[in-house]
């Protein structure tokens, strides 16, 4: 009969199945996908060199010899991009491995423990919150100096409280369930019940918050070399290029496009990913469709 | 008979479905008086509800309507949504199964109440809320306890199905269909709604489309009975004739099935409570309805012919002017009760 | 009620508390010598040390906190090192820039949020809704500073309707000041449109399926009446609560945005304070800044409360 | 909405018009930093001059657009023949603008409280060789130094070494009170400062009655201003980039002149390799300092080759000293040892001119096979860890005083150059007698320094004007830091 009576009666569909159902996680696969090739590709070849400086071809518009245009020293502003990924990866991955690094297990114990753990845990939250993170990056850096490296521990240190609170939430309400209470009064440690009954059931949140707070290190990095405080040269970032096109807005608005695309598109894909993860991994979710 | 206030001829509500289409509810007939008290009985699933909202216009929104569904001279099923909108809540109202999520809970119940006067019949706010007052001081709701500033919240279930009530009979509506009305409440205070609408309809004279799968409301609400069974009509009548011979032998099992119904079954001498007695099986999914009599999978009674065609509402009797019909090819015969 | 909320204003004040403790230490390890940045190339190490006497700047470390946060907490946020003026003098006319706009973008990113986000609930699984969601998903992605020059290249250099940059100051008259922050607002307050218009969506979708909608359209409410009386009320309090969450972003975001656009408010100024380590007024708008986030949230709450009176008055 | 914008349209329209119809005596000048105070005295930042120098304050002298000294409340002055004291004979009927009058007590006032312990004075040591000061009568001042001091009289005429009164002194940095042809009248922080003409001005009054500095530090935002005649005025415009927009706008001026300003990529003298003479002579080699004041200020910067300026008296040219030879470079390399080269940072303040001149030069050094790391650091940083600390190998820097050639003879200075010879001649040159003997002083002097290249001189800063078209009488050249708007008018 109809399809519809087919799917309720089939199982599961396969993953295969579902990811490919599901438009938003394909199309944030292949978004994600271009920008780690591009990344990976920039090691091995760009068009031009990204730092080499050539006066002759300084602020050209976009043509097949340079794509994307040239800047104010002459350099391939598509090279540029492409290396460019690779900065605002490695930031964003460096930052939310901090972030997710202490803040799972920031998160995890204030569940497991709760009392004053976990007060102090929220409080400390609370307070990180209170803060523009913008601007206690730029504290941050102003302390440390300006840098890639400064930059993930900034960008990091603002993931922790995040994945602490999605953490604790995710998983105070698992710490009530039966299976749970069972092996508590088996005697296991809360540290095993977390590794072996919370965190395989909470890891689909986490992962959909990973790849938002990946979306969100990129913007953040690129907010912060924007304001000169990122990875500084001759490694270009794609911040730092956006904040050089300004004062050429008028004679080269390439400048100040190209880069901005750049991280749209790379934010887009990763909250495409994470909306289409929500999508097959969240049995929430997936009842509502 | 004059010109019924609503009238079904070969309803049937349906649902695409990929290219296909299957009927929710298939070629209904019934009519509903001015005056009348109309219960409708059956199993979750069986269309009660379906034919309700149909009424009303509230199908959800895939579903459509073919047939004729008259309302005092007018085909709702023809009417534009912007006519209907204003016989909702006008000519014809409902309350709904669930008091605790049916109304809206940031907003005053004095508000919710008079909502439907500003609407229908220009009254100002102030008005519409002196209107409200009088409203919940009739559903028992008095001031100053219950004033119009109170908020769904603070009020318990069967006052907000007191309120729900305020709300449908606000402007004074033809045609009143109560969903479930009680089935949501405690036993103490299902009573005390029941006599409220008793007393209402009494003195208001509306025409009340009761649903219900609770067999001892039924038998003290209403005048008239229709029995549902996989979206049709399967038995209508007199609720007395009906309660008497139970016809079809879902209504039959569904009485057997309900504490009510059991009661009044006959039982041997000595023998103590009855016991309940489940209908084998499950209703059919509407995908999977046979093309001959939806019940017979199910029957106790079944003979080879019920598996040859669907059978229609036939007339057994008429009793008062109304008739007794049953869609069964062998209808049952003894009564149950003299 | 009064308990709840003296409850909350304590806990308020000891975050603030805190928080101003966490300022200043960053202050102390900040490196680079205010006095060293203000006597120049040419200062003698007699000279800096002299201007260092006169900053108090050779009394112990807690002594200096204790005298600051006291005047803090009276309004007193100290002198500025750089200008030698009262912090509050500075922080005046930058207020006026830098809370009209925020607010701007406020009332932008919910007004926006409630169009695009109630269009494409109400239009759900149709086109409509995936154009509109779409709209919004490219929203969320784009950086408010990038947004910021795509719009000053649009409508200040080839349009030519608002200026590119800078602020003519509300003695030009409130219109002219208010067009200095027409793209400002628009830069900050499209991208929280679009997250916001986001959550509105999934609010609206959820409550349009609740039985007091179904009540509603009972009572003869056409579908936009019920749309718009009902489900979008109760929906907007998620959708408020996210706006308290997004006023830490948005003062982050007024924090760039007045760089990009050169406006003369309180970011600009915390900017501007740490380049030349006049820390005192950079502890002092931190702190306030976090105070504020504190704030609002707690007004977030009364907002919640009066939005959903299952909150505000406990029923029996 | 369609309507609101034409009305926005409209009424920035109209007030654009009425900006630019009204009264010519009013002169609104764009400045890229707003001053921290107003009180040169008490700061070394430049915009504090631009604001107060000769307009609000007055010194005994002043400097002049050309460089030279000329009186200003001191009428003459004689020197002995020791060169040690300075009598001046003081201007009559000069009032402060409180209304208080000034004579020697002021100039002893001044004087003392610049060389006293507790002062803050940023150019303290222009006072250092003052000895005492001593007023025979009220139109007469005797300065007395320690030794023969042949810049004094141009030091005393730097911004710091303005007249104040003691009775307004504690207030200068948020109410200046000065006795020059301009008052103070308002100052919206973050916004502008707005002095007003002084009736009662003692000498040749301004021709205008209202000077507006305006603060406007993004420089697409200054373009934009200048471009709209919100501002009529940007003496020192910092984006180069920009300016052939200005010179396609046919109300508007462009003046590139030089500031005294010095841009060079200093080299720690007491770190190797840079202690070895052919070391940095090879950096010299190696950099096209064409190239880089082409990429850092579209090559307005005139190439120098000492520590020097063509606007300074005896400025000469050595320009050919080092010539762009990467060959020559990797010779003078191989020379000292590293013949393959070596790894170096390099520590970038926030100007635009160090960070992207850290790119081209970077880029240089790695022609020669020198390695350059690049490490922005914020200005506070830069002074505490570069300028103080003395914890570098090279940085890209700006040395902006006038006549600063002393700086090569301070016993500690950040970029360690220790040369007695440098020393002797300097010595020679502080106390020469003739003005002639100073001039050849100057060029032995530069010639040293050229020679043994302690840092790699780049280019003069250069000081770019903007302003429309009928505006007269600003500065093109900018000797020291100032924007003197005492003799600017609108030409009808």
């Amino acid at each position: 009969m109809s399809n519809a009576s087919n799917t309720a009666i089939a199982a599961e569909p396969g993953i295969v199945v579902r990811v490919l159902a599901s438009r938003n996680l394909v199309i944030g696969l292949i978004v994600t996908f271009i920008l780690i090739a591009m990344a990976l590709v920039s090691f091995v070849w760009t068009p031009f060199s990204p730092t080499a400086l050539n006066f002759a071809e300084k602020l050209q518009a976009p043509s097949l010899r340079h794509w994307f245009g040239t800047d104010n020293f002459g350099r391939d502003v598509l090279s540029m991009i492409m290396v460019g990924a690779r900065n605002s990866i490695a930031v964003s991955i460096v930052a939310v491995v901090v972030g997710a690094g202490i803040g799972v297990p920031l998160g995890a114990v204030a569940a497991a423990r709760g009392g004053w753990i976990d007060g102090v845990v929220m409080r400390m939250s609370d307070l990180a919150f209170a803060f523009p993170a913008l601007l206690t990056a730029v504290i941050i850096t102003a302390i440390f100096g300006p840098g890639a490296v400064n930059a993930m521990i900034a960008i990091g240190i603002f993931n922790i409280p995040v994945f602490a609170r999605v953490t604790r939430g995710a998983s105070m309400g698992l710490w009530k369930r039966e299976y749970v209470q069972a092996a508590r009064c088996a005697g296991r440690s809360d540290t095993a019940i977390t590794a072996l009954h919370i965190l395989p059931n909470i890891n689909h949140v986490l992962l959909v918050q990973v790849t938002i707070q990946f979306a969100l290190a990129i913007v953040a990095e690129a907010g912060l070399s924007y304001v000169g405080l990122g990875a500084q040269p001759p490694m270009p970032s794609w911040g730092k290029m956006l904040n050089d096109a300004q004062t050429f807005i008028y004679d080269a608005p390439w400048l100040a496009i190209f880069p901005g695309l750049a991280i749209t598109f790379a934010v887009l894909g990763l909250n495409l990913l994470g909306d289409g993860l929500r999508d097959i991994l969240d049995p929430k979710v997936r009842r509502q469709r | 008979m004059t010109q019924p206030l609503l009238r079904m001829a070969d309803l049937s509500v349906e649902l695409p479905i990929g290219d296909t289409k299957i009927d929710i509810i298939a070629n209904t007939n019934l009519e509903l008086g001015r005056g009348e008290r109309l219960g409708i009985v059956g199993e979750s699933g069986s269309g009660k509800s379906i034919t309700a909202l149909a009424v009303m216009g509230l199908l959800p929104q895939k579903m459509r309507v073919r047939g004729e569904l008259i309302f005092d001279g007018h085909d709702l099923a023809k009417m534009s949504e912007e006519t209907f909108c204003k016989f909702r809540g006008r000519r014809m109202a409902m309350i709904f199964q669930e008091p605790m999520t049916a109304l809206n809970p940031v907003k005053p119940i004095g508000a919710q109440i008079a909502e439907g006067r500003i609407l229908h019949l220009g009254e100002t706010r102030a008005d519409a809320e002196k209107r409200a007052r009088l409203l919940l001081d009739k559903v028992g709701l008095p001031a100053p306890r219950f004033n119009l500033d109170l908020y769904p919240h603070q009020l318990s279930g069967g006052q907000r199905q007191r309120v729900m009530i305020a709300t449908a009979i606000a402007c004074e509506p033809d045609l009143l269909i109560a969903d479930e009305p009680t089935t949501a409440l405690d036993v103490t205070v299902q009573a005390q709604i029941l006599d409220l609408l008793n007393d209402l309809i009494d003195d208001t004279g509306m025409t009340l489309m009761l649903i219900t799968h609770d067999l001892g409301v039924v038998s003290e609400m209403t005048n008239r009975i229709a029995v549902m069974y996989a979206g049709r009509v399967v038995e209508t009548g007199r609720t007395d004739d009906v309660f008497a011979r139970m016809a079809h032998p879902y209504a039959r099992g569904l009485f057997a099935a309900s504490p009510h119904g059991a009661g009044l079954m006959p039982r041997p001498a000595g023998a103590g409570r009855p016991r309940l007695t489940a209908i084998p099986g499950v209703v059919p999914d509407p995908f999977e309805r046979p093309p001959y009599c939806t019940f017979a999978d199910r029957c106790g009674f079944v003979r080879d012919d019920c598996r040859q065609s669907m059978p229609a509402l036939d007339l057994l009797s008429t009793n008062e002017g109304i008739e007794h019909r049953a869609a069964c090819l062998h209808p049952c015969e003894s009564l149950v009760r003299p | 009620m009064i308990s709840f909320i003296s409850g909350r204003l304590l806990s308020l004040m000891v975050t603030t508390l805190v928080a101003s403790i966490v300022v200043f230490m960053l202050m102390q390890v900040l490196p680079g010598d205010p006095a060293l940045i203000i006597l120049g190339m040419n200062a003698e190490p007699e000279t800096v040390a002299a201007l260092h006497r006169q900053l108090g700047f050779d009394q112990p470390m807690w002594l200096r906190y204790l005298q600051w946060i006291g005047g803090f907490f009276v309004g007193d946020f100290g002198t500025s090192i750089t200008y030698s003026v009262p912090i509050s003098e500075l922080l005046g006319p930058r207020i006026m820039v830098t809370v009209p706009l925020a607010l701007m973008s406020m009332l932008i990113s919910i007004f926006g949020a409630i169009v695009i986000g109630v269009y494409a609930a109400a239009n759900r699984g149709k086109i409509g809704d995936t154009i509109a969601m779409g709209i919004a998903q490219i929203g969320v992605a784009i950086p408010n500073f990038w947004l910021a020059l795509l719009l000053i290249l649009l409508f200040a250099l080839k349009l030519l309707w608002f200026p590119a940059s800078g602020f003519s100051g509300w003695d030009d008259g409130i219109w002219n000041g208010l067009r200095s922050l027409v793209l400002p607002a628009l830069a900050l307050g499209l991208p929280l449109a679009a997250i916001l218009g986001r959550v509105t969506r999934s609010a609206v979708i959820e409550t349009l399926g609740e039985d007091f909608i179904r009540t509603a359209r009972a009572k003869g409410l056409s579908r936009s009446a019920a749309l718009w009386k009902h489900a979008v009320p109760n929906a907007l309090i998620p959708v408020v609560t996210i706006v308290g969450l997004q006023f830490s972003f948005l003062l982050a975001g007024t924090i760039i945005i007045e760089n990009v656009f050169n406006l003369p408010g309180i970011g600009r100024l915390v900017f501007q304070a740490i380049a030349q380590r006049d820390l005192v007024t950079v502890q002092s708008l931190v702190t306030l800044l976090a105070a504020s986030v504190i704030i609002v949230n707690f007004v977030v709450d009364l907002v919640y409360g009066y939005l959903d009176p299952r909150l505000s008055n406990g029923g029996h | 909405m369609r309507s609101a914008l034409k009305w926005g349209l409209a009424a920035g329209l109209i007030a654009m018009s009425m900006g630019t119809a009204s009264a010519k005596d009013t002169l609104t000048i764009g400045q890229t930093l707003e001053p921290p105070g107003l009180d040169p005295t008490a700061g070394a930042a430049a915009p504090i001059r631009y604001i107060t120098y000769t307009n609000l304050y007055e010194g005994l002298v002043r400097v002049m657009q050309d460089g030279s000294v000329q009186p200003l409340l001191a009428e003459s002055w004689t020197v002995s023949d020791d060169q040690k004291t300075y009598t001046f004979t003081l201007r009559q009927g000069v009032k402060f603008h409180d209304g208080s009058s000034f004579d020697c007590s002021n100039v002893k006032f001044s004087y003392e409280r610049a060389v006293a312990p507790d002062s803050t004075n940023a150019q303290k040591g222009l006072f250092e060789p003052i000895e005492k000061t001593e007023c025979p009568d009220a139109a007469t001042a005797v300065v007395t130094l320690k030794r023969p001091t042949s810049n004094f009289l141009f030091n005393m005429a730097w911004g710091d070494a303005v007249m104040m009164s003691p009775d307004s002194v504690a207030d200068n940095k948020t109410n200046p009170v000065g006795t020059g042809p301009f008052k103070f009248k308002e100052w919206v922080k973050g916004d502008k400062v707005v002095l007003e003409k002084n009736p009662d001005y003692w000498g040749t009054a301004a021709k205008l009655s209202q000077v507006t500095f305006k603060f406007i530090s993004d420089p697409s935002a200054a373009a934009a201003a200048i471009q709209a005649g919100d501002v009529d005025a940007f003496t020192s415009f910092q984006a180069p980039e920009l300016v052939n927009r200005f010179q396609n706008d046919a109300n508007l001026q462009v003046e590139i002149g030089s500031t005294s300003g010095k841009v060079v990529l200093a080299l720690n003298n007491a770190r190797k390799p840079f202690d070895d003479v052919r070391v940095r002579q090879a950096l010299a080699h190696a950099i096209d300092r064409k190239s880089v004041a082409e990429g850092t200020y579209s090559g307005f910067g005139a190439p120098i080759g000492s520590h020097y300026t063509p606007i300074e008296p005896g400025y000469v040219d050595l320009n050919d000293a080092y010539a762009y030879d990467p060959a020559k470079a990797k010779e003078l390399l191989q020379a000292a040892g590293v013949p393959d080269g070596f790894e170096m940072t390099i520590q970038l303040p926030p100007p635009t001119y160090a960070r992207r001149g850290g790119e081209i030069i970077a880029a240089m050094l790695a022609e020669v096979g020198i390695r350059a790391n690049l490490v922005p650091l914020e200005f506070p940083q830069w002074l505490e860890q570069v300028f103080r600390g003395s914890d570098f190998d090279a940085t890209i820097i700006n040395h902006a005083e006038a006549r600063d050639l002393d700086i090569y003879a301070r016993d500690k200075y950040y970029f360690n150059y220790q040369n007695p010879e440098y020393k002797a001649l300097y010595k020679a040159f502080t106390e020469a007698s003739s003005e002639e003997q100073q001039m050849d002083l100057l060029g032995q002097l530069q010639r040293k320094l050229s020679a043994d290249e302690p840092n790699v001189f780049l280019y003069a800063f250069p000081k770019i004007g903007v302003w429309n078209k009928k505006v007269k009488g600003l500065w093109v050249n900018m000797p020291v830091p100032a924007d003197d708007v005492t003799q600017a008018y609108w030409e009808e």
